[in-house]
């Protein structure tokens, strides 16, 4: 790994670290901004610049945005809910999350394979790191996921709609077809 | 577009065309539908289920390999359609019972969910299979959470809504490290690059189970199951407890078989212990439950711990076996919900009424109630002439012939514990006497709840007599999966 | 031939139902059945006498009818057949002719009973099953007649069943009758294995090629149930509560036939039994003891009928010593002549009791020979015959048993009486001195109940009165019986049976005695002992009554441990039923409802619940713990199975 | 004598239209309207009745003398897993037929005392005639445990609902008592059938294929261990039974006569129809456990009984005593001890079928069971107490009634197996009488207690209806026993022979263990007989 | 060659960290944002594979988890209001009617 992309990686700890660590959500919150930020570093220096550049407009644009809004809209800025680490669980959990990174570090070291194997293996397409590769393979081969994805932040949207609107009317003549019908 | 694409693709655009159809209609509020909306759900469920049978006889993967169109699919879509269908039929007109404000939108979520649930069933593609398994876990959260102004139901969902989402973090993380460690994605690539398996390759399996454990409620990822089925409406926790287990079963037997298949050796172990666990700590905790669904909780998450036998049998016909038993499971387990829907869905007292108590009496006052509710009993427990029991026979006889007597006869044992508790509730409707509560269920039942638990009942029996044919077919699905 | 065979059994048989049929309609009814009941009886005795006439006329003297297969499950099998030889032409004789007697005597005695037809149901049905026990062609036909009686005098004993002491007398028989039972049928499933059959012709056939070893243990076993039937020790205890019953079932069951079953049964096993030695010298043994502890205890009785039951065990206790003694045709001597005049003592006392309106307790008759002739001349003459006064039937019978066991040493090769009690002196003459001194106390005792009942004044508070003709009739016969058989017929008799039984040839034959001149001292020294005991017996109660009274007082411990029948019934109940039923308690207590119930079966599940509560606890609620589980789980079961799965790091 | 098992369709539908005619009964009692009790139980009458007759038809149409399986029907059920619906009656379950079609006959006639829900209570006898007659008469390993566990339903709906005070606890441990057995002999079913697959390469469930079966002794052990649990759950073999108590006191008085009368003869029938041909090795290595278990419940059930103060948990531990006889004769492994045992079972059908309907009488009028309430009932109702006698006599075995012929032959049987066993089951037969006559004392004779029991009225007609067929029944087994004999002795002789035969040849378990050779009595009994026969 | 499993470490580093914040957290946004956190690790992790493995899937799988994880956030958040609607509070704590 080149020299930056450790120091990229240790600022991204580090950031990491001061999301779980600050007692202030809000505080949190912007950590997490900065540690997204350090990530589509990462990608940019892997090469993948659509990605990165997808990575600020929506991850750190729109979701962080919303995260903040609904963190001012419940006023929870103020509240400084303690996550000590003095208590004798967390100190477990720490210590099995140690065990649980060695485990992976192990695994990781050995079992990378070698060889790609049906994906599109020519080094230009990846190196260009440009939109019109990804949106050609997107469109062709993963069109079913793709439309999926689609139905399912259309379901996220009507979801969260229903849930958190304010109940418009009383229970009993709620909208909808089957109040109507019984109308009549 | 080939013409497999075109076949597979058929019955997808007509989900989405219903559903779609469904939001534009309920957005300008135009009642133009003749019939109350619920019976347009059962519509597009039906349509749905028809076009899929071309899939019975075919044996292909549709766009570029991501999802394959054969029996397996067909069985479990049609498991999941029509697990919603009855949902729907059951819901019909009970949901003020259950403070669940009646909107076009709770259709929607259901009908969002059963195409997720196909999805994730059809793909041969692991990202299919993630975005199909999202789809369907956003999806139940928010039904989970759909009687507002609930406290039990919005914790439910909460509770649902972050184990979930850990859960699936973990299953994106096992299919990273498998994708490192056999370099594709799709299922055929996996298998054919697994070779001595690497220590990154079983860690990746052992989050994906942990990802799919924690779907299908096997014991140690099973804390959320009891809390959220007992938080949700009694109609969505039935449709969480049947259709969502279906489905997550299907994708995880196919992800195993044909993925992990040939490394099976060294997974199944692993299930070995979550199937005996679930089984054991299942039923054991389900002995002292007061809450009928809490106990229904529990007996779902043994009855996952029955199936996972049929993991361990993957070549002695173990796959025919989960995908008959998930189907008589999914029978037994909705009629038992409804029950407990009509019983709960009454005056405002009632509400959160779930408790044993509240069948007292009602197998002399509501026939119907009562005959359904036995039956779903004693198929759950296991008792000869329901389908339960033939579901388990072929379990049993699967993993004693891939050598797990010693299994077979700690699920037989567990079946006499579930026999108590599953006994209580008959004993409660027959044995103790006249009705001490105040309210009645409703006397006359709606039409749809009424054909519903009809449907179920019989199903369940003929599951019991006839259960040939099924299995066969599910020996096809099963051997068809294989090759892939 | 054979169809009369048949009809005797049958006739009873329908008597009994006939009368039970009737036994709910109304009074003129119930007289009727007695006299049903009675003609059943006549008929079959008659019918008896036919076939004995007609049975010296069929060559091998034996008639047999077989009515049907009973069951057969090969290669054994069960005929339902009859043999009809001497013996049993002899046994048929005495059960019909005493019986019909006794059916007379109990239309008198049971005259204003209102359950009349029922009584008279059950006589006959003993009738017949006495009659299927006697003539029974195989050992399985015997135990059903075997078990018949014993039902029937478990319902006769009980038959006044309003008073529960009468219903546990009943029982008490009953059971006691069943454990011997038990070793009857252990005794046949022996023999059964043994030669695969139960046949008496077939067994006298296969005996001799059987392991000595299993003669003697069957021959016990079958002795057991004797034992059972004929109340020897230790199973006599049933006979004196059987007293319970009425009167006429004393005499007829408890005196002349059940109880001679047991004797019957060894005449008719002889074959058996003369290959056991041992076997033979038990019962000798048991039949001492038995006549000489009845004997002690009928002394100091004061009932009537308690002190001819004990008399009736002592009696039996004889007849046993002559069986023990291989002298089979001598026991069935005596059994015919205890039939005569021990019935006639019962139904003396019978139709004293019922003159004394009920009254059993001899303080309180006396001085009743004038109100009541008839009975005390019968009576007397009884006494005189039991008591063995020369040349009445009693003492014939006696005299031979007691010469049988005193010189069967020498001459019965099959006996080997060298078993030496007390010192040297050899098992027999011991028993024979036994035999003597029981005699004396029978004649005593006898005479005591007949001084008692019939001389000294009047102590009872009731008018007594003669009893009616038709119960007079049979005490006339059978005390002609009582007094003349022996003299008149005893010589034919003994010749007659002797014909049947070739063993009894070499064993002390009453004919050789003749010309023996101990025999005939031992003759003179039993007559002495008879006349001793009645003049004791007659001055004690009579002249100087002062001597009872005061032997009362000085043996103040002897007479209590007399009165309490050697305090046989208490040691049963305190060794034997109090302990069973505490350990039968102790056993549904704690094995069937602790052990087995409460651990084993509600344990479990409550091992089950109590798991459930347990893991129940764990689901706390909190999502952030729920997560930290399954994190943790997940990570254990990951290294468990890494660490067994031998993976490539 | 594999001649005896593989079976040819006969092509008739006469033992199916046995089954079945009962459930058609049930269905259209629950299509009946709720509350006109006449017509039910009139409906109900003629399907057993008709029941009824068909198995007397059966009996005629029987032939006698031969062992080989008559009135054959197979079918298949699920293909895919080689389970058969073989029907087939020989003379093992042929008396056992027409017990459970009289005694339901009986007990639906008799069923006046049930007030509430009669057509449910109908329905239940009806469908539990249906599973006993299908699990006597089912051939193949899954329909014979189909109908096995089918009866366990009426049955407890019977007990649950009908039942007496403490019912629900008892019908539930019924319930899961008999289910752990037969669940465990589930497993060992699918193992069988799994095991024939690996041996004779396709699957199959029917006895006759299992027969051909070879085992390890240990698996071949355990195995039978799994059929022996559920069968001796059934029996009650003696550890297993304190379900039997709470089960009778708890049950209607319907149900306890059928309860009594054929299902615990089930235990015993299963044993000598699946375990004894398919574990030859097995069932002589274990036939000591099954002597002494069976005498230990001999002597067990007749103390307990003794002490017992409610007449219906008498009788029932009677019932441990008496099936420990049965359990003797079977484990005996002679031809005295199986007949008797056959016979013994349909004997104690009828004795304590009608015990526990004079028991049934006596409840409904006074609804107590308690031996102290009543007395000297003799004065009262003289018929009831000549019956009750003529049962007491017929239950303690007294010659020439019913009780006698099965008892001898078993105790000669136990009696050749072992002697010392055989001694011991002797005091059963005491044991027997002391319980059975104490009780009839203390019911029957000494004071009446007019003020208690003064409106007693003795048996009316439809009672004496229902007793009379069982008294003739009596004394008809008593006097003549042969024709049923007949029948029984080719089946019992045909599975002995095999299981000697069998035992002869690959002598599997018994030669590992020569501890577990079977005890014989100085000069070998069989060896014996023969000198005698020729 | 090092690259590829040095960003493995760092994915399965960060993943981690996402865990200890969701088990240690007790507001439930926070414990949103550590989802968040193991997603993007998750992220890394894929974006090294494909340019490890020289092809797209990797890079599209990106897409797909960046989309699951809004559409998460949005229902996520959407619950939170309800929770706080009924529960006054946010702390995962307090929602514990539903035990046992």
């Amino acid at each position: 790994m080149s020299l930056a992309a450790i120091i990229f990686s240790i600022l991204t700890i580090i950031s990491s670290l001061g999301v779980i660590g600050c007692a202030n959500p809000l505080n949190s919150a912007l950590c997490l901004v900065l540690t997204l930020f350090f990530v589509a570093a990462h990608y940019a220096m892997m090469g993948a610049h659509f990605v990165a550049a997808i990575q600020v407009l929506v991850y750190a644009g729109a979701i962080m945005v919303l995260v903040i809004f609904v963190i001012m809209l419940l006023g929870l800025e103020r509240d400084e809910s303690s996550s000590d680490f003095k208590k004798p669980r967390n100190v477990l959990t720490a210590a099995v999350i140690g065990l649980f990174i060695g485990m992976l570090i192990v695994a990781v070291q050995s079992g990378v394979a070698g060889a790609p194997v049906d994906g599109l293996a020519d080094a230009s397409i990846v190196n260009d790191g440009g939109g019109h590769a990804i949106g050609q393979v997107l469109f062709t081969r993963y069109v079913l996921p793709f439309e999926i994805t689609g139905m399912l932040l259309l379901a996220a949207i009507i979801g969260a709609v229903y849930i958190a609107h304010e109940q418009r009317k009383p229970l009993a003549e709620g909208r909808g077809l089957k109040a109507v019908r019984n109308r009549e | 577009m080939s013409t497999i694409d075109i076949i597979a693709a058929a019955p997808l655009f007509c989900m989405t065309f219903g559903i779609l159809a469904l939001l534009v209609l309920d957005l300008f509020r135009i009642d133009a539908l003749p019939f109350p909306r619920l019976w347009w759900g059962v519509g597009i469920c039906g349509a749905t289920a028809f076009l899929f049978w071309p899939f019975l006889s075919m044996n292909e993967t549709a766009f570029s390999g991501m999802m394959a169109v054969d029996t397996f699919t067909f069985a479990f879509a049609l498991m999941i359609l029509g697990g919603s269908a009855v949902t729907f039929m059951l819901s019909d007109e009970l949901l003020e019972g259950q403070r669940v404000e009646p909107s076009a939108d709770l259709d929607l979520l259901v009908l969002f969910s059963a195409l997720g649930g196909i999805m994730m069933v059809a793909a041969t593609h692991m990202m299919l299979l993630f975005v199909g398994f999202e789809l369907l876990s956003i999806c139940v959260y928010v039904l989970t959470g759909s009687a507002r102004n609930q406290r039990a139901s919005s914790e439910g969902a909460l509770k649902y809504f972050i184990l979930g989402a850990f859960s699936s973090a973990f299953l994106l993380y096992g299919m990273a490290l498998v994708y490192g460690a056999t370099g594709s994605m799709y299922y055929s690539g996996i298998a054919a690059h697994i070779g001595e398996p690497s220590m990154m390759l079983l860690i990746g399996i052992g989050l994906m189970i942990f990802g799919f454990g924690f779907k299908v409620s096997l014991v140690p990822f099973h804390f959320w199951t009891p809390d959220v089925y007992q938080g949700a409406p009694t109609s969505m926790s039935g449709f969480m407890a049947v259709v969502v287990k279906a489905a997550a079963f299907g994708a995880f037997f196919r992800l195993m078989a044909s993925g992990f298949g040939s490394v099976s050796a060294s997974w199944s172990a692993m299930v070995a212990v979550l199937a005996v666990l679930s089984m054991t700590i299942g039923n054991v905790i389900a002995l002292r439950q007061t809450s009928v669904k809490r106990m229904l909780a529990y007996s779902s998450i043994a009855h996952a711990g029955y199936a996972m036998v049929g993991f361990l049998a993957l070549g002695e016909g173990g796959g025919a076996a989960v995908v008959f038993y998930m189907l008589v499971y999914s029978l037994m387990t909705l009629a038992a919900f409804g029950v407990v829907l009509v019983v709960s869905s009454g005056t405002e007292a009632q509400y959160d009424q779930d408790s044993i108590e509240s069948l007292q009496g009602l197998g002399w006052t509501h026939p119907l109630l009562g005959i359904a509710m036995t039956v779903a009993m004693l198929s759950l427990a296991g008792v000869p002439p329901l389908g339960g029991f033939i579901g388990k026979f072929y379990l049993f006889s699967a993993a004693v012939r891939a050598g797990y007597t010693s299994i077979a006869v700690v699920a037989a044992l567990n079946s006499v514990i579930s026999l108590y508790y599953y006994l209580r509730v008959v004993v409660v409707m027959y044995f103790s006497g006249e009705r001490q509560l105040s309210w009645e269920p409703p006397r006359v039942l709606v039409f749809g709840p009424r054909l519903a638990l009809i449907l179920l009942t019989t199903g369940t029996l003929y599951m019991g007599i006839f259960s040939s044919r099924y299995y066969e077919t599910a020996q096809i699905a099963v051997r068809s999966l294989m090759q892939l | 031939m054979e169809k009369t065979l048949l009809l005797v059994p049958l006739f009873p048989l329908v008597g009994a139902l006939l009368t039970y049929v009737i036994s709910g309609k109304d009074e003129r009814h119930h007289r009727m059945a007695g006299w049903i009941a009675t003609f059943a009886a006549v008929g079959s005795f008659i019918l008896t006498f036919q076939l004995w006439r007609a049975l010296s006329a069929v060559e091998g003297s034996v008639i047999t009818a077989h009515a049907w297969t009973w069951f057969e499950v090969l290669p054994f099998k069960v005929e339902f057949a009859f043999l009809f030889d001497r013996l049993a032409a002899v046994m048929t004789l005495i059960i019909t002719g005493v019986g019909s007697l006794i059916h007379l005597y109990a239309i008198g005695y049971m005259s204003h009973d209102p359950e009349r037809p029922r009584f008279f149901a059950y006589l006959n049905l003993f009738l017949f099953a006495m009659l299927l026990l006697v003539l029974g062609d195989n050992l399985l036909v015997m135990f059903v007649g075997w078990e018949g009686v014993g039902l029937c005098s478990y319902l006769l004993i009980g038959f006044w069943h309003r008073d529960m002491g009468n219903a546990v007398a009943g029982q008490k028989a009953f059971v006691v009758n069943r454990i011997g039972d038990a070793g009857f049928l252990l005794g046949m499933f022996l023999l059964v294995m043994m030669t695969g059959s139960l046949e008496f012709q077939q067994l006298s056939q296969q005996i001799p090629y059987v392991d000595p070893m299993m003669i003697e243990l069957a021959a016990i076993l079958l002795f057991i149930g004797a034992v059972g039937k004929s109340a020897q020790i230790p199973l006599y205890v049933w006979l004196p509560d059987a007293m319970a019953g009425p009167t006429p079932v004393s005499a007829l069951i408890h005196a002349a036939t059940m109880v001679t079953a047991g004797v019957y049964m060894m005449a008719r096993m002889q074959v058996l039994y003369s290959f056991a030695p041992a076997a033979l010298s038990v019962v000798l043994i048991v039949g001492t003891l038995t006549a000489f502890v009845a004997a002690t205890i009928a002394i100091v009785q004061n009932d009537i009928k308690k002190v001819l039951a004990y008399s009736t065990v002592s009696q039996l206790g004889y007849m046993f010593m002559a069986m023990g003694s291989a002298a089979f045709s001598n026991g069935i001597f005596h059994v015919v002549t205890h039939a005569f005049f021990k019935a006639c003592l019962f139904m003396g006392a019978g139709s004293v009791i019922h003159g004394c309106h009920h009254e059993q307790d001899m303080r309180k008759f006396g001085g009743l020979w004038r109100k009541m002739p008839l009975t005390f001349v019968t009576y007397l003459i009884s006494t005189l015959a039991i008591a063995g006064f020369p040349f009445t039937s009693g003492f014939f019978s006696k005299d031979a048993i007691l010469w049988t066991v005193f010189n069967v040493a020498e001459d019965a090769p099959a006996m080997n009486h060298t078993v030496v009690v007390f010192g040297d002196i050899p098992l027999n003459l011991f028993c024979w001195g036994v035999g003597v001194l029981t005699a004396l106390m029978t004649a005593f005792y006898m005479t005591r109940s007949l001084m008692m009942t019939f001389f000294g004044k009047y102590r009872g508070h009731h008018e007594p009165h003669e009893s009616p003709m038709v119960m007079t009739i049979p005490l006339m016969i059978l005390a002609a019986l009582a007094a003349g058989f022996g003299f008149v017929y005893g010589e034919a008799f003994m010749e007659y049976l002797v014909g049947w039984t070739r063993i009894d040839m070499q064993v002390g034959h009453h004919a050789l005695a003749e010309h023996n001149e101990v025999y005939h001292t031992l003759e003179l020294f039993s007559m002495g002992v008879a006349i001793l005991g009645i003049v004791i017996g007659v001055l004690c109660y009579s002249v100087c009554s002062g001597i009872p009274k005061a032997l009362v007082k000085h043996a103040k411990g002897l007479h209590n441990f007399l009165v309490n029948k050697w305090w046989v019934d208490e040691f049963y109940q305190a060794v034997l039923i109090r302990p069973l039923s505490g350990f039968s308690t102790f056993l549904f207590k704690s094995i069937d409802r602790v052990l087995i119930d409460g651990i084993l079966v509600n344990g479990s599940g409550m091992f089950v619940e109590a798991g459930g509560d347990v893991l129940r606890r764990l689901q706390s609620g909190r999502t952030s713990s729920y997560a930290f589980l399954m994190f943790v789980s997940l990570f254990l079961l990951i290294l468990l199975y890494l660490v067994f799965m031998p993976v490539p790091i | 004598m594999e001649h005896l098992f593989n079976l040819t369709a006969s092509g008739d539908v006469v033992l199916s239209l046995l089954v079945f005619l009962p459930l058609f009964g049930a269905i259209t009692l629950f299509l009946l309207p709720e509350d006109n009790d006449s017509l039910a139980r009139s409906v109900a009458m003629f399907f057993a009745g008709a029941a009824f007759l068909v198995s007397l038809t059966l009996l005629k149409l029987f032939e006698v003398g031969t062992p080989r399986m008559q009135f054959v029907e197979m079918m298949d059920w699920i293909p895919s897993l080689g389970v058969k619906y073989i029907l087939g009656v020989d003379g093992l379950s042929i008396w056992l037929l027409i017990l459970t079609t009289l005694l339901s006959l009986l007990v639906i006639f008799a069923s006046t005392s049930i007030a509430q829900r009669l057509r449910s209570y109908l329905g239940c006898l009806l469908l539990l005639e249906t599973g006993m007659l299908g699990s006597f008469v089912a051939l193949d390993g899954i329909t014979f445990y189909m109908f096995y566990e089918l009866m366990l339903i009426p049955m407890y709906f019977l007990i649950g609902v009908w039942g007496g005070k403490r019912k629900i606890y008892a019908a539930l441990k019924f319930f899961i008592y008999t289910a752990l057995g037969s669940l465990l002999m589930l497993v060992a079913i699918v193992y069988l059938g799994l095991s024939h697959e690996q041996q004779f390469g396709e699957l199959s469930f029917y006895l006759g294929d299992w027969v051909n079966l070879r085992f390890g002794a240990k698996e071949e052990l355990l195995l039978f261990a799994a059929f022996a649990l559920a069968f001796s759950i059934k029996i009650p073999l003696f550890p297993l039974h304190t379900w039997l108590p709470d089960a009778h006191v708890e049950a209607p008085t319907g149900g306890s006569v059928i309860l009594a009368g054929v299902l615990l003869k089930l235990g015993i029938y299963g044993l000598i129809r699946f375990a004894m041909p398919i574990f030859p090795g097995a069932i002589e290595a274990l036939a000591p456990v099954f002597v002494v278990l069976g005498v230990a419940g001999i002597v067990y059930g007749a103390l307990v009984a003794w002490v017992q103060t409610d007449i219906k948990k008498l009788v029932a531990y009677s019932s441990v005593s008496h099936l420990g006889f049965c359990v003797l004769g079977l484990a005996a492994l002679n031809m005295q001890g199986m007949q008797g045992s056959v016979l013994q079972m349909i004997n104690h059908g009828i004795s304590t079928g009608a015990l526990f309907f004079l028991v049934g009488v006596l409840y409904d009028r006074k609804h107590t069971r308690l031996i102290a309430d009543y007395g000297g009932l003799a004065q009262k109702v003289p018929m009831f107490a000549f019956v009750f006698m003529v049962f007491t006599l017929s239950s303690v075995g007294l010659p020439l009634t019913n009780g006698f012929v099965g008892e001898f032959l078993i105790l000669l049987g136990g009696f050749q197996y072992n002697p010392v066993a055989g001694a011991v089951a002797v005091t059963g037969v005491v044991l027997g009488a002391l319980y059975m006559l104490s009780l009839y004392r203390r019911v029957i004779f000494g004071s009446f207690n007019e003020e208690r029991n003064g409106d007693l009225t003795d048996l009316n007609p439809r009672e004496k209806l229902v007793f009379a067929p069982l008294l003739v029944l009596v004394f008809l087994i008593g006097v003549y026993p042969q024709p049923f004999l007949n029948r029984i002795e080719p089946s019992t002789r045909a599975v002995l022979e095999y299981v000697n035969q069998r035992n002869a040849v690959a002598p599997s378990v018994v030669a590992e263990n020569p501890a577990l050779r079977r005890t014989s009595v100085p000069q070998g009994p069989e060896s014996r007989l023969e000198v005698v026969e020729n | 060659m090092g690259a590829v499993t040095g960003y493995l470490y760092l994915s399965a580093l960060l993943f981690s960290l996402g865990v200890l914040g969701v088990l240690v957290g007790r507001n439930t946004i926070v414990i949103l944002m550590c989802v968040e956190l193991m997603l993007n690790a998750v992220n890394i992790a894929f974006e090294a594979l494909s340019v490890h493995f020289q092809t797209l899937d990797g890079q599209i799988a990106v897409f797909f988890v960046m989309s699951v994880a809004a559409a998460e956030v949005a229902v996520g958040l959407a619950i939170v209001i309800t929770l706080f609607r009924n529960y006054l509070s946010v702390e995962t704590h307090d929602a514990v009617t539903l035990r046992g």
